[in-house]
Protein backbone atom coordinates (compact mmCIF):
# COMPACT_ATOMS: atom_id res chain seq x y z
CA UNK A 1 0.00 0.00 0.00
CA UNK A 2 2.64 2.14 -0.97
CA UNK A 3 0.75 4.43 -3.52
CA UNK A 4 -3.01 4.13 -4.55
CA UNK A 5 -6.26 5.70 -4.14
CA UNK A 6 -9.04 4.30 -1.83
CA UNK A 7 -13.13 5.48 -2.21
CA UNK A 8 -15.29 4.97 0.35
CA UNK A 9 -18.88 6.73 0.95
CA UNK A 10 -21.68 6.49 3.05
CA UNK A 11 -24.96 8.50 4.26
CA UNK A 12 -24.25 11.06 5.74
CA UNK A 13 -25.44 9.91 9.29
CA UNK A 14 -23.54 9.81 12.79
CA UNK A 15 -24.19 6.17 12.88
CA UNK A 16 -21.54 5.27 9.80
CA UNK A 17 -18.97 7.59 11.99
CA UNK A 18 -17.20 4.23 13.62
CA UNK A 19 -17.11 2.46 10.14
CA UNK A 20 -15.28 5.55 9.06
CA UNK A 21 -13.29 5.66 12.03
CA UNK A 22 -12.22 1.94 11.08
CA UNK A 23 -11.47 2.86 7.59
CA UNK A 24 -9.11 5.44 8.31
CA UNK A 25 -7.36 3.84 11.51
CA UNK A 26 -7.07 1.09 9.08
CA UNK A 27 -5.48 2.51 6.06
CA UNK A 28 -3.31 5.13 8.52
CA UNK A 29 -2.34 1.97 10.32
CA UNK A 30 -0.95 -0.21 7.23
CA UNK A 31 0.74 2.88 5.59
CA UNK A 32 2.30 2.86 8.49
CA UNK A 33 1.71 5.90 10.65
CA UNK A 34 2.74 4.98 14.71
CA UNK A 35 -0.33 4.34 17.09
CA UNK A 36 -0.10 7.88 18.10
CA UNK A 37 -0.33 9.18 14.42
CA UNK A 38 -3.00 6.91 13.85
CA UNK A 39 -5.41 7.93 16.35
CA UNK A 40 -5.13 11.26 15.80
CA UNK A 41 -5.76 11.34 12.15
CA UNK A 42 -8.78 9.23 12.96
CA UNK A 43 -9.88 11.95 15.12
CA UNK A 44 -9.40 14.37 12.69
CA UNK A 45 -11.24 12.65 10.23
CA UNK A 46 -14.29 11.98 12.44
CA UNK A 47 -14.17 15.94 13.43
CA UNK A 48 -14.42 16.77 10.19
CA UNK A 49 -17.35 14.08 8.90
CA UNK A 50 -19.57 15.10 12.07
CA UNK A 51 -18.94 18.46 10.99
CA UNK A 52 -21.23 17.59 7.76
CA UNK A 53 -23.42 15.76 8.76
CA UNK A 54 -24.23 18.52 11.71
CA UNK A 55 -23.80 21.50 10.01
CA UNK A 56 -23.37 21.01 5.79
CA UNK A 57 -26.14 19.07 5.68
CA UNK A 58 -28.70 20.90 8.41
CA UNK A 59 -31.06 23.08 6.80
CA UNK A 60 -32.41 26.14 8.58
CA UNK A 61 -35.35 24.51 9.31
CA UNK A 62 -33.93 21.52 10.60
CA UNK A 63 -31.79 23.60 12.94
CA UNK A 64 -35.26 25.64 14.00
CA UNK A 65 -36.76 22.03 14.47
CA UNK A 66 -34.12 20.36 17.16
CA UNK A 67 -31.83 18.38 14.76
CA UNK A 68 -34.04 16.45 12.99
CA UNK A 69 -33.42 14.93 9.70
CA UNK A 70 -35.82 14.82 6.34
CA UNK A 71 -35.00 11.32 5.85
CA UNK A 72 -36.08 11.27 2.31
CA UNK A 73 -33.17 13.60 1.37
CA UNK A 74 -30.72 11.01 3.07
CA UNK A 75 -29.80 9.69 -0.07
CA UNK A 76 -28.99 13.35 -1.23
CA UNK A 77 -26.56 13.79 1.84
CA UNK A 78 -23.39 11.40 1.15
CA UNK A 79 -20.30 11.76 3.16
CA UNK A 80 -17.36 11.08 0.60
CA UNK A 81 -14.20 10.23 1.49
CA UNK A 82 -10.85 10.05 -1.42
CA UNK A 83 -7.96 8.89 0.82
CA UNK A 84 -4.75 9.04 -1.57
CA UNK A 85 -1.80 7.63 -0.46
CA UNK A 86 2.11 8.20 -1.82
CA UNK A 87 5.75 7.62 -0.52
CA UNK A 88 5.29 11.17 1.50
CA UNK A 89 1.78 11.80 2.74
CA UNK A 90 -1.60 10.26 3.44
CA UNK A 91 -4.43 13.06 1.65
CA UNK A 92 -7.66 12.63 2.74
CA UNK A 93 -10.45 14.94 1.15
CA UNK A 94 -14.37 15.25 2.08
CA UNK A 95 -16.28 16.27 -0.33
CA UNK A 96 -20.70 17.11 0.66
CA UNK A 97 -22.68 19.07 -1.41
CA UNK A 98 -24.24 20.77 1.89
CA UNK A 99 -24.11 24.40 3.03
CA UNK A 100 -20.50 24.20 2.99
CA UNK A 101 -17.71 26.07 5.71
CA UNK A 102 -14.06 27.32 5.28
CA UNK A 103 -12.22 26.31 8.30
CA UNK A 104 -9.83 28.85 7.97
CA UNK A 105 -12.82 31.58 8.73
CA UNK A 106 -12.00 29.98 12.11
CA UNK A 107 -8.98 30.67 14.43
CA UNK A 108 -9.15 27.89 17.36
CA UNK A 109 -8.04 29.37 20.28
CA UNK A 110 -7.79 26.72 23.39
CA UNK A 111 -7.23 29.15 25.81
CA UNK A 112 -10.03 31.53 25.07
CA UNK A 113 -12.49 28.98 24.88
CA UNK A 114 -11.56 27.27 28.25
CA UNK A 115 -12.12 30.63 29.79
CA UNK A 116 -15.13 31.09 28.00
CA UNK A 117 -18.84 29.66 28.44
CA UNK A 118 -19.45 28.41 25.39
CA UNK A 119 -18.89 24.83 24.62
CA UNK A 120 -18.96 23.89 20.78
CA UNK A 121 -15.79 24.74 18.10
CA UNK A 122 -13.38 22.20 19.25
CA UNK A 123 -13.70 20.08 16.18
CA UNK A 124 -12.07 22.69 13.76
CA UNK A 125 -9.44 23.04 16.30
CA UNK A 126 -8.86 19.16 16.68
CA UNK A 127 -8.78 19.09 12.94
CA UNK A 128 -6.22 22.18 12.27
CA UNK A 129 -4.10 20.92 15.17
CA UNK A 130 -3.56 17.32 14.38
CA UNK A 131 -3.22 17.28 10.37
CA UNK A 132 -0.13 19.11 8.75
CA UNK A 133 -2.40 20.48 5.93
CA UNK A 134 -5.97 21.35 5.92
CA UNK A 135 -7.53 23.38 2.99
CA UNK A 136 -11.10 23.75 1.41
CA UNK A 137 -12.76 24.31 -1.62
CA UNK A 138 -16.08 24.88 -3.19
CA UNK A 139 -16.48 23.88 -6.82
CA UNK A 140 -20.22 23.68 -7.74
CA UNK A 141 -19.55 20.55 -9.53
CA UNK A 142 -17.87 18.59 -6.82
CA UNK A 143 -19.12 20.34 -4.17
CA UNK A 144 -17.68 21.50 -0.98
CA UNK A 145 -13.97 19.72 -0.60
CA UNK A 146 -12.29 19.54 2.66
CA UNK A 147 -8.32 18.43 2.33
CA UNK A 148 -6.63 17.27 4.87
CA UNK A 149 -2.83 16.24 4.45
CA UNK A 150 -0.69 14.09 6.86
CA UNK A 151 3.33 13.61 6.06
CA UNK A 152 4.74 10.82 7.04
CA UNK A 153 7.69 12.79 8.58
CA UNK A 154 7.27 15.85 10.59
CA UNK B 1 -21.26 -4.29 21.87
CA UNK B 2 -22.00 -1.71 19.58
CA UNK B 3 -22.08 2.04 20.59
CA UNK B 4 -22.00 3.03 23.77
CA UNK B 5 -23.03 1.12 27.26
CA UNK B 6 -23.30 3.91 30.03
CA UNK B 7 -23.67 2.80 33.96
CA UNK B 8 -23.49 4.43 36.76
CA UNK B 9 -21.79 3.00 40.93
CA UNK B 10 -22.54 5.20 43.58
CA UNK B 11 -20.08 5.38 46.73
CA UNK B 12 -20.61 6.71 50.04
CA UNK B 13 -17.50 8.14 51.27
CA UNK B 14 -19.04 9.70 55.01
CA UNK B 15 -18.30 12.76 54.31
CA UNK B 16 -19.21 12.76 50.53
CA UNK B 17 -21.54 10.83 48.45
CA UNK B 18 -19.59 10.12 44.90
CA UNK B 19 -21.11 9.28 41.18
CA UNK B 20 -18.48 6.72 39.25
CA UNK B 21 -19.96 6.87 35.63
CA UNK B 22 -18.58 3.83 33.35
CA UNK B 23 -18.76 4.34 30.02
CA UNK B 24 -17.37 1.70 27.38
CA UNK B 25 -17.48 1.37 23.79
CA UNK B 26 -17.01 4.87 22.12
CA UNK B 27 -18.42 8.35 22.26
CA UNK B 28 -19.11 10.04 18.93
CA UNK B 29 -21.75 12.28 17.28
CA UNK B 30 -24.18 8.83 17.49
CA UNK B 31 -23.64 8.22 20.86
CA UNK B 32 -22.25 11.47 22.72
CA UNK B 33 -25.97 12.45 24.02
CA UNK B 34 -25.92 9.39 25.94
CA UNK B 35 -23.27 11.11 28.15
CA UNK B 36 -25.02 13.90 28.17
CA UNK B 37 -28.30 12.82 29.22
CA UNK B 38 -26.42 10.64 32.15
CA UNK B 39 -24.45 13.82 33.10
CA UNK B 40 -27.01 16.06 33.09
CA UNK B 41 -29.45 14.19 35.56
CA UNK B 42 -27.01 13.85 37.98
CA UNK B 43 -25.53 17.37 38.03
CA UNK B 44 -29.94 18.34 38.18
CA UNK B 45 -30.13 15.58 41.38
CA UNK B 46 -27.57 17.37 42.88
CA UNK B 47 -24.54 14.77 42.33
CA UNK B 48 -21.59 17.15 42.04
CA UNK B 49 -18.99 14.68 42.87
CA UNK B 50 -17.99 12.75 39.84
CA UNK B 51 -15.79 10.37 38.42
CA UNK B 52 -15.97 9.32 35.01
CA UNK B 53 -14.45 5.61 34.79
CA UNK B 54 -13.14 5.25 30.88
CA UNK B 55 -12.17 1.88 31.24
CA UNK B 56 -13.29 -0.03 28.23
CA UNK B 57 -13.21 3.55 26.26
CA UNK B 58 -11.89 3.47 22.52
CA UNK B 59 -12.70 6.70 21.42
CA UNK B 60 -14.09 10.20 22.57
CA UNK B 61 -14.83 13.28 20.23
CA UNK B 62 -14.20 16.75 20.77
CA UNK B 63 -18.08 17.16 21.48
CA UNK B 64 -17.60 14.52 24.45
CA UNK B 65 -14.32 16.51 25.43
CA UNK B 66 -16.49 19.96 25.59
CA UNK B 67 -19.40 18.15 27.68
CA UNK B 68 -17.19 17.43 30.21
CA UNK B 69 -15.49 20.58 30.72
CA UNK B 70 -18.80 22.39 30.39
CA UNK B 71 -19.99 19.95 33.81
CA UNK B 72 -16.81 20.67 35.25
CA UNK B 73 -17.82 24.63 35.12
CA UNK B 74 -21.19 23.39 36.53
CA UNK B 75 -20.39 21.77 39.83
CA UNK B 76 -16.72 23.41 40.54
CA UNK B 77 -18.72 26.37 42.00
CA UNK B 78 -20.77 23.82 43.82
CA UNK B 79 -17.84 22.86 45.28
CA UNK B 80 -17.59 19.31 43.63
CA UNK B 81 -16.23 18.30 40.18
CA UNK B 82 -15.71 15.73 37.53
CA UNK B 83 -12.66 13.77 37.67
CA UNK B 84 -11.67 10.98 35.04
CA UNK B 85 -10.22 7.41 35.47
CA UNK B 86 -8.46 4.74 33.69
CA UNK B 87 -8.06 6.28 30.54
CA UNK B 88 -5.78 3.95 27.72
CA UNK B 89 -3.05 4.97 26.52
CA UNK B 90 -5.02 6.57 23.30
CA UNK B 91 -7.41 8.63 25.11
CA UNK B 92 -4.42 9.94 27.83
CA UNK B 93 -2.49 10.83 24.65
CA UNK B 94 -5.41 12.76 23.06
CA UNK B 95 -6.62 14.70 25.88
CA UNK B 96 -3.23 15.86 26.81
CA UNK B 97 -2.01 16.90 22.99
CA UNK B 98 -5.15 19.05 22.91
CA UNK B 99 -4.09 20.80 26.18
CA UNK B 100 -7.61 19.84 27.65
CA UNK B 101 -5.48 18.02 30.98
CA UNK B 102 -5.21 21.64 31.78
CA UNK B 103 -9.03 21.39 32.43
CA UNK B 104 -9.96 18.52 33.36
CA UNK B 105 -8.06 15.89 36.26
CA UNK B 106 -6.89 12.54 35.41
CA UNK B 107 -6.50 9.42 37.64
CA UNK B 108 -4.97 6.18 36.94
CA UNK B 109 -7.30 4.60 39.78
CA UNK B 110 -10.84 4.85 40.39
CA UNK B 111 -9.19 4.39 44.31
CA UNK B 112 -7.18 7.60 43.98
CA UNK B 113 -9.74 9.70 42.22
CA UNK B 114 -11.85 8.85 45.03
CA UNK B 115 -9.63 9.65 47.78
CA UNK B 116 -9.32 12.80 46.02
CA UNK B 117 -12.81 13.59 46.92
CA UNK B 118 -12.17 13.24 50.80
CA UNK C 1 -27.82 0.99 10.54
CA UNK C 2 -30.94 -0.07 9.82
CA UNK C 3 -31.02 1.45 6.32
CA UNK C 4 -28.01 2.15 4.14
CA UNK C 5 -25.97 1.86 1.27
CA UNK C 6 -21.98 1.77 1.54
CA UNK C 7 -19.48 2.08 -1.26
CA UNK C 8 -15.87 1.29 -1.35
CA UNK C 9 -13.54 1.50 -4.30
CA UNK C 10 -9.66 0.50 -3.90
CA UNK C 11 -7.21 -0.76 -7.13
CA UNK C 12 -7.61 -4.03 -7.74
CA UNK C 13 -4.83 -5.34 -5.39
CA UNK C 14 -4.20 -7.59 -3.17
CA UNK C 15 -2.44 -5.46 -0.58
CA UNK C 16 -6.27 -3.64 -0.26
CA UNK C 17 -7.94 -7.22 1.05
CA UNK C 18 -7.16 -6.88 4.93
CA UNK C 19 -8.64 -3.50 4.06
CA UNK C 20 -11.83 -4.85 2.38
CA UNK C 21 -12.38 -7.48 4.83
CA UNK C 22 -11.84 -5.04 7.72
CA UNK C 23 -14.67 -2.76 6.26
CA UNK C 24 -17.22 -6.00 5.62
CA UNK C 25 -16.66 -7.10 9.25
CA UNK C 26 -17.16 -4.11 10.83
CA UNK C 27 -20.08 -3.43 8.70
CA UNK C 28 -21.69 -7.24 9.24
CA UNK C 29 -20.99 -6.88 13.30
CA UNK C 30 -22.86 -3.65 13.26
CA UNK C 31 -25.84 -4.55 11.47
CA UNK C 32 -26.35 -7.34 14.01
CA UNK C 33 -24.51 -10.61 12.52
CA UNK C 34 -23.61 -12.84 15.69
CA UNK C 35 -19.34 -13.40 15.35
CA UNK C 36 -19.64 -16.41 13.05
CA UNK C 37 -21.81 -15.27 10.25
CA UNK C 38 -19.22 -12.19 10.29
CA UNK C 39 -16.67 -14.52 9.68
CA UNK C 40 -18.70 -16.44 7.05
CA UNK C 41 -19.15 -13.15 4.53
CA UNK C 42 -16.00 -12.14 5.86
CA UNK C 43 -14.37 -14.90 3.77
CA UNK C 44 -16.37 -14.95 0.97
CA UNK C 45 -16.26 -11.10 0.13
CA UNK C 46 -12.33 -11.86 0.35
CA UNK C 47 -12.65 -14.59 -1.96
CA UNK C 48 -14.87 -12.73 -4.41
CA UNK C 49 -12.30 -10.18 -4.30
CA UNK C 50 -9.15 -12.25 -4.63
CA UNK C 51 -10.80 -13.54 -7.93
CA UNK C 52 -11.49 -10.53 -9.69
CA UNK C 53 -7.98 -9.63 -9.03
CA UNK C 54 -6.42 -12.69 -9.65
CA UNK C 55 -8.42 -13.90 -12.48
CA UNK C 56 -10.63 -11.29 -13.86
CA UNK C 57 -8.04 -8.75 -13.93
CA UNK C 58 -5.44 -10.73 -15.14
CA UNK C 59 -4.28 -10.83 -18.72
CA UNK C 60 -3.82 -13.79 -20.82
CA UNK C 61 -0.35 -12.36 -21.13
CA UNK C 62 0.40 -11.88 -17.40
CA UNK C 63 -0.90 -15.57 -17.00
CA UNK C 64 1.90 -16.57 -18.92
CA UNK C 65 4.39 -14.75 -18.02
CA UNK C 66 4.54 -15.31 -13.43
CA UNK C 67 1.28 -13.40 -12.52
CA UNK C 68 3.12 -9.72 -13.12
CA UNK C 69 0.84 -6.56 -12.61
CA UNK C 70 1.53 -4.21 -15.01
CA UNK C 71 1.65 -1.22 -12.79
CA UNK C 72 0.09 1.73 -15.21
CA UNK C 73 -3.07 -0.03 -16.03
CA UNK C 74 -3.92 -0.04 -12.00
CA UNK C 75 -6.02 2.30 -11.79
CA UNK C 76 -8.11 0.89 -14.49
CA UNK C 77 -8.49 -1.76 -12.55
CA UNK C 78 -10.85 -0.82 -9.41
CA UNK C 79 -12.74 -3.21 -7.24
CA UNK C 80 -15.86 -1.72 -6.31
CA UNK C 81 -18.11 -3.18 -3.45
CA UNK C 82 -21.55 -1.80 -2.67
CA UNK C 83 -23.40 -2.92 0.01
CA UNK C 84 -26.54 -2.63 0.52
CA UNK C 85 -28.69 -2.88 4.16
CA UNK C 86 -31.97 -3.07 4.84
CA UNK C 87 -34.48 -5.17 7.39
CA UNK C 88 -34.05 -8.73 6.34
CA UNK C 89 -30.44 -8.82 4.84
CA UNK C 90 -27.64 -7.22 3.48
CA UNK C 91 -26.50 -7.55 -0.30
CA UNK C 92 -22.78 -6.93 -1.84
CA UNK C 93 -21.96 -6.37 -5.26
CA UNK C 94 -18.83 -6.51 -6.13
CA UNK C 95 -18.37 -5.38 -9.56
CA UNK C 96 -14.81 -5.58 -11.59
CA UNK C 97 -14.12 -4.47 -15.41
CA UNK C 98 -11.46 -7.27 -16.22
CA UNK C 99 -12.68 -10.64 -18.21
CA UNK C 100 -15.44 -11.47 -15.85
CA UNK C 101 -16.83 -14.74 -14.78
CA UNK C 102 -19.84 -16.20 -13.85
CA UNK C 103 -19.61 -18.85 -10.85
CA UNK C 104 -22.44 -21.04 -11.68
CA UNK C 105 -20.99 -22.52 -14.19
CA UNK C 106 -18.90 -24.16 -11.53
CA UNK C 107 -20.33 -26.85 -9.08
CA UNK C 108 -17.82 -27.05 -6.25
CA UNK C 109 -17.91 -30.13 -4.98
CA UNK C 110 -15.60 -30.73 -2.15
CA UNK C 111 -15.65 -34.69 -2.30
CA UNK C 112 -14.02 -34.86 -5.85
CA UNK C 113 -11.48 -32.00 -4.32
CA UNK C 114 -10.43 -33.88 -1.90
CA UNK C 115 -10.29 -36.70 -3.83
CA UNK C 116 -8.31 -34.68 -6.81
CA UNK C 117 -4.26 -34.35 -7.04
CA UNK C 118 -5.27 -30.37 -8.17
CA UNK C 119 -6.07 -27.02 -6.08
CA UNK C 120 -7.90 -24.43 -6.78
CA UNK C 121 -11.75 -23.45 -7.15
CA UNK C 122 -11.76 -23.67 -3.52
CA UNK C 123 -12.81 -20.04 -3.72
CA UNK C 124 -16.26 -20.55 -5.26
CA UNK C 125 -17.08 -23.04 -2.85
CA UNK C 126 -16.63 -20.87 -0.01
CA UNK C 127 -18.53 -18.39 -1.42
CA UNK C 128 -21.20 -20.15 -2.48
CA UNK C 129 -20.87 -22.15 0.92
CA UNK C 130 -21.11 -19.01 2.87
CA UNK C 131 -23.94 -16.38 0.95
CA UNK C 132 -27.69 -17.29 0.63
CA UNK C 133 -27.50 -16.37 -2.72
CA UNK C 134 -24.89 -15.56 -4.99
CA UNK C 135 -25.78 -13.74 -9.05
CA UNK C 136 -23.44 -12.56 -11.76
CA UNK C 137 -24.61 -10.61 -14.43
CA UNK C 138 -22.77 -8.53 -16.94
CA UNK C 139 -23.41 -5.34 -17.93
CA UNK C 140 -21.64 -3.57 -20.73
CA UNK C 141 -21.85 -0.18 -18.91
CA UNK C 142 -21.40 -1.65 -15.14
CA UNK C 143 -18.89 -4.59 -15.71
CA UNK C 144 -18.90 -7.65 -14.34
CA UNK C 145 -21.32 -7.52 -11.32
CA UNK C 146 -21.29 -10.42 -8.84
CA UNK C 147 -24.06 -10.20 -6.23
CA UNK C 148 -24.01 -11.65 -3.10
CA UNK C 149 -27.00 -12.03 -0.53
CA UNK C 150 -27.18 -12.94 3.20
CA UNK C 151 -30.33 -13.07 4.97
CA UNK C 152 -30.60 -12.13 8.61
CA UNK C 153 -32.27 -15.47 9.55
CA UNK C 154 -31.93 -18.13 7.79
CA UNK D 1 2.67 -6.56 12.71
CA UNK D 2 1.28 -6.09 9.13
CA UNK D 3 0.55 -9.03 7.44
CA UNK D 4 1.65 -12.27 8.39
CA UNK D 5 4.89 -13.63 9.81
CA UNK D 6 5.98 -16.98 10.08
CA UNK D 7 8.97 -18.50 11.56
CA UNK D 8 10.03 -22.31 12.06
CA UNK D 9 10.93 -23.93 15.52
CA UNK D 10 12.59 -27.65 15.14
CA UNK D 11 11.85 -30.58 18.12
CA UNK D 12 14.00 -33.33 17.82
CA UNK D 13 11.71 -36.31 19.15
CA UNK D 14 14.50 -38.88 19.50
CA UNK D 15 12.48 -40.97 17.00
CA UNK D 16 11.51 -38.29 14.68
CA UNK D 17 12.46 -34.65 13.86
CA UNK D 18 9.31 -32.40 14.12
CA UNK D 19 8.99 -28.76 12.27
CA UNK D 20 6.72 -26.55 14.23
CA UNK D 21 5.56 -23.52 11.71
CA UNK D 22 4.45 -20.30 13.90
CA UNK D 23 2.25 -18.07 11.25
CA UNK D 24 0.53 -15.18 13.04
CA UNK D 25 -0.86 -11.99 11.42
CA UNK D 26 -3.58 -13.38 8.12
CA UNK D 27 -3.16 -15.42 5.28
CA UNK D 28 -4.92 -13.65 2.28
CA UNK D 29 -3.90 -13.78 -1.43
CA UNK D 30 -1.38 -11.19 -0.82
CA UNK D 31 0.55 -13.05 2.19
CA UNK D 32 -0.04 -16.70 1.41
CA UNK D 33 2.96 -17.61 -0.65
CA UNK D 34 5.17 -16.51 2.06
CA UNK D 35 3.72 -20.18 3.62
CA UNK D 36 3.82 -21.40 0.67
CA UNK D 37 7.76 -20.46 0.50
CA UNK D 38 8.44 -21.80 3.92
CA UNK D 39 6.44 -25.08 3.53
CA UNK D 40 7.45 -26.31 0.30
CA UNK D 41 11.54 -25.77 1.39
CA UNK D 42 10.45 -27.74 4.22
CA UNK D 43 9.34 -30.63 2.35
CA UNK D 44 11.65 -30.12 -0.14
CA UNK D 45 14.48 -30.35 2.67
CA UNK D 46 13.05 -33.77 3.57
CA UNK D 47 10.71 -32.43 6.58
CA UNK D 48 7.67 -34.33 6.78
CA UNK D 49 6.58 -33.95 10.01
CA UNK D 50 4.87 -30.35 10.23
CA UNK D 51 2.87 -28.46 12.77
CA UNK D 52 1.35 -25.61 11.94
CA UNK D 53 1.03 -23.29 15.10
CA UNK D 54 -1.38 -20.99 14.07
CA UNK D 55 -1.98 -18.98 17.15
CA UNK D 56 -2.14 -15.22 16.63
CA UNK D 57 -3.53 -16.00 13.02
CA UNK D 58 -7.07 -13.63 11.94
CA UNK D 59 -7.66 -15.26 8.97
CA UNK D 60 -6.99 -17.90 6.29
CA UNK D 61 -7.94 -17.63 2.90
CA UNK D 62 -9.25 -20.93 0.84
CA UNK D 63 -5.95 -21.12 -1.21
CA UNK D 64 -3.87 -20.95 1.85
CA UNK D 65 -6.22 -23.83 2.97
CA UNK D 66 -5.53 -25.88 -0.13
CA UNK D 67 -2.03 -25.57 0.39
CA UNK D 68 -2.02 -27.07 3.65
CA UNK D 69 -4.18 -29.84 1.85
CA UNK D 70 -1.55 -29.77 -0.97
CA UNK D 71 1.22 -30.28 1.54
CA UNK D 72 -0.43 -33.01 3.53
CA UNK D 73 -1.02 -35.15 0.19
CA UNK D 74 2.75 -34.97 -0.72
CA UNK D 75 4.55 -36.06 3.01
CA UNK D 76 1.79 -38.60 4.01
CA UNK D 77 3.18 -40.86 1.09
CA UNK D 78 6.24 -40.21 2.91
CA UNK D 79 4.83 -41.04 6.62
CA UNK D 80 4.65 -37.30 7.20
CA UNK D 81 1.78 -35.46 7.88
CA UNK D 82 1.18 -31.18 8.75
CA UNK D 83 -1.29 -30.78 11.73
CA UNK D 84 -2.82 -27.51 12.51
CA UNK D 85 -2.44 -26.18 16.87
CA UNK D 86 -3.62 -23.23 18.45
CA UNK D 87 -6.59 -22.32 16.08
CA UNK D 88 -8.76 -19.82 16.74
CA UNK D 89 -12.75 -19.95 17.55
CA UNK D 90 -13.53 -18.74 14.37
CA UNK D 91 -10.95 -20.18 12.30
CA UNK D 92 -11.52 -23.35 13.85
CA UNK D 93 -15.40 -23.05 12.69
CA UNK D 94 -14.50 -22.08 9.27
CA UNK D 95 -12.32 -24.88 8.47
CA UNK D 96 -15.17 -27.43 9.98
CA UNK D 97 -17.51 -26.04 8.34
CA UNK D 98 -16.19 -26.87 5.04
CA UNK D 99 -15.46 -29.85 5.63
CA UNK D 100 -11.55 -29.31 5.27
CA UNK D 101 -11.21 -31.29 9.20
CA UNK D 102 -12.07 -34.28 6.95
CA UNK D 103 -8.82 -34.01 5.64
CA UNK D 104 -6.32 -31.88 8.13
CA UNK D 105 -5.98 -32.73 11.44
CA UNK D 106 -6.52 -30.26 14.50
CA UNK D 107 -4.99 -30.32 17.40
CA UNK D 108 -5.35 -28.32 21.16
CA UNK D 109 -1.89 -27.83 22.24
CA UNK D 110 1.32 -28.04 20.67
CA UNK D 111 2.34 -30.79 23.42
CA UNK D 112 -0.20 -32.96 21.14
CA UNK D 113 0.57 -32.32 18.52
CA UNK D 114 3.74 -33.24 19.09
CA UNK D 115 3.16 -36.66 21.19
CA UNK D 116 1.42 -37.80 17.66
CA UNK D 117 4.14 -37.56 15.92
CA UNK D 118 5.67 -40.19 18.43
N1 LIG E 1 -18.68 21.28 7.27
C1 LIG E 1 -19.31 22.35 7.79
N2 LIG E 1 -20.37 22.88 7.16
C2 LIG E 1 -21.01 23.94 7.66
N3 LIG E 1 -20.65 24.58 8.80
C3 LIG E 1 -19.61 24.10 9.48
C4 LIG E 1 -18.87 22.97 9.01
N4 LIG E 1 -17.87 22.76 9.89
C5 LIG E 1 -17.98 23.68 10.84
N5 LIG E 1 -19.01 24.51 10.62
C6 LIG E 1 -19.38 25.68 11.45
O1 LIG E 1 -18.28 26.03 12.28
C7 LIG E 1 -18.62 25.94 13.66
C8 LIG E 1 -17.46 25.38 14.47
O2 LIG E 1 -17.25 24.01 14.14
P1 LIG E 1 -16.50 23.04 15.14
O3 LIG E 1 -15.18 23.62 15.47
O4 LIG E 1 -16.46 21.69 14.57
O5 LIG E 1 -17.34 23.02 16.48
P2 LIG E 1 -18.80 22.46 16.80
O6 LIG E 1 -19.14 21.49 15.73
O7 LIG E 1 -18.62 21.84 18.11
O8 LIG E 1 -19.70 23.66 16.79
C9 LIG E 1 -19.86 25.06 13.69
O9 LIG E 1 -20.67 25.33 14.79
C10 LIG E 1 -20.52 25.40 12.38
O10 LIG E 1 -21.31 26.57 12.47
N1 LIG F 1 -13.93 -13.02 -11.04
C1 LIG F 1 -13.43 -13.95 -11.91
N2 LIG F 1 -13.02 -13.56 -13.14
C2 LIG F 1 -12.51 -14.46 -14.00
N3 LIG F 1 -12.35 -15.78 -13.73
C3 LIG F 1 -12.74 -16.23 -12.52
C4 LIG F 1 -13.30 -15.35 -11.55
N4 LIG F 1 -13.60 -16.06 -10.46
C5 LIG F 1 -13.25 -17.33 -10.73
N5 LIG F 1 -12.74 -17.46 -11.98
C6 LIG F 1 -12.30 -18.73 -12.61
O1 LIG F 1 -12.86 -19.82 -11.88
C7 LIG F 1 -11.83 -20.65 -11.35
C8 LIG F 1 -12.19 -21.15 -9.98
O2 LIG F 1 -12.18 -20.08 -9.05
P1 LIG F 1 -12.03 -20.35 -7.49
O3 LIG F 1 -13.07 -21.32 -7.07
O4 LIG F 1 -12.01 -19.08 -6.77
O5 LIG F 1 -10.64 -21.09 -7.31
P2 LIG F 1 -9.14 -20.54 -7.51
O6 LIG F 1 -9.17 -19.05 -7.49
O7 LIG F 1 -8.44 -21.13 -6.36
O8 LIG F 1 -8.72 -21.10 -8.84
C9 LIG F 1 -10.57 -19.80 -11.37
O9 LIG F 1 -9.40 -20.56 -11.47
C10 LIG F 1 -10.80 -18.89 -12.58
O10 LIG F 1 -10.41 -19.55 -13.76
Amino acid sequence: MVEGKIFLKTPGETVYLALIRKVIAEIAKRVGFPEEEVARIEMAVDEACTNVIEHSYRTEDEMGTGYEWRREDEVDRPVELRVKINREKISISLTDRGRGFDPSQVEPDLEKYLASVSMGSLGIYVIKTFMDEVRYSHEPAAGNVLRMVKYFKT
Amino acid sequence: MIGCEISTRTFDLGTRIVQVVDVSGFLDAHTSSQLENTLNSLVEAGDYNLILDLKGLDYINSASLGLLMGIAKRVRPQGGDIRLVNLSEKINKIISVLGFSKVLKLFDQTKEALTSFK
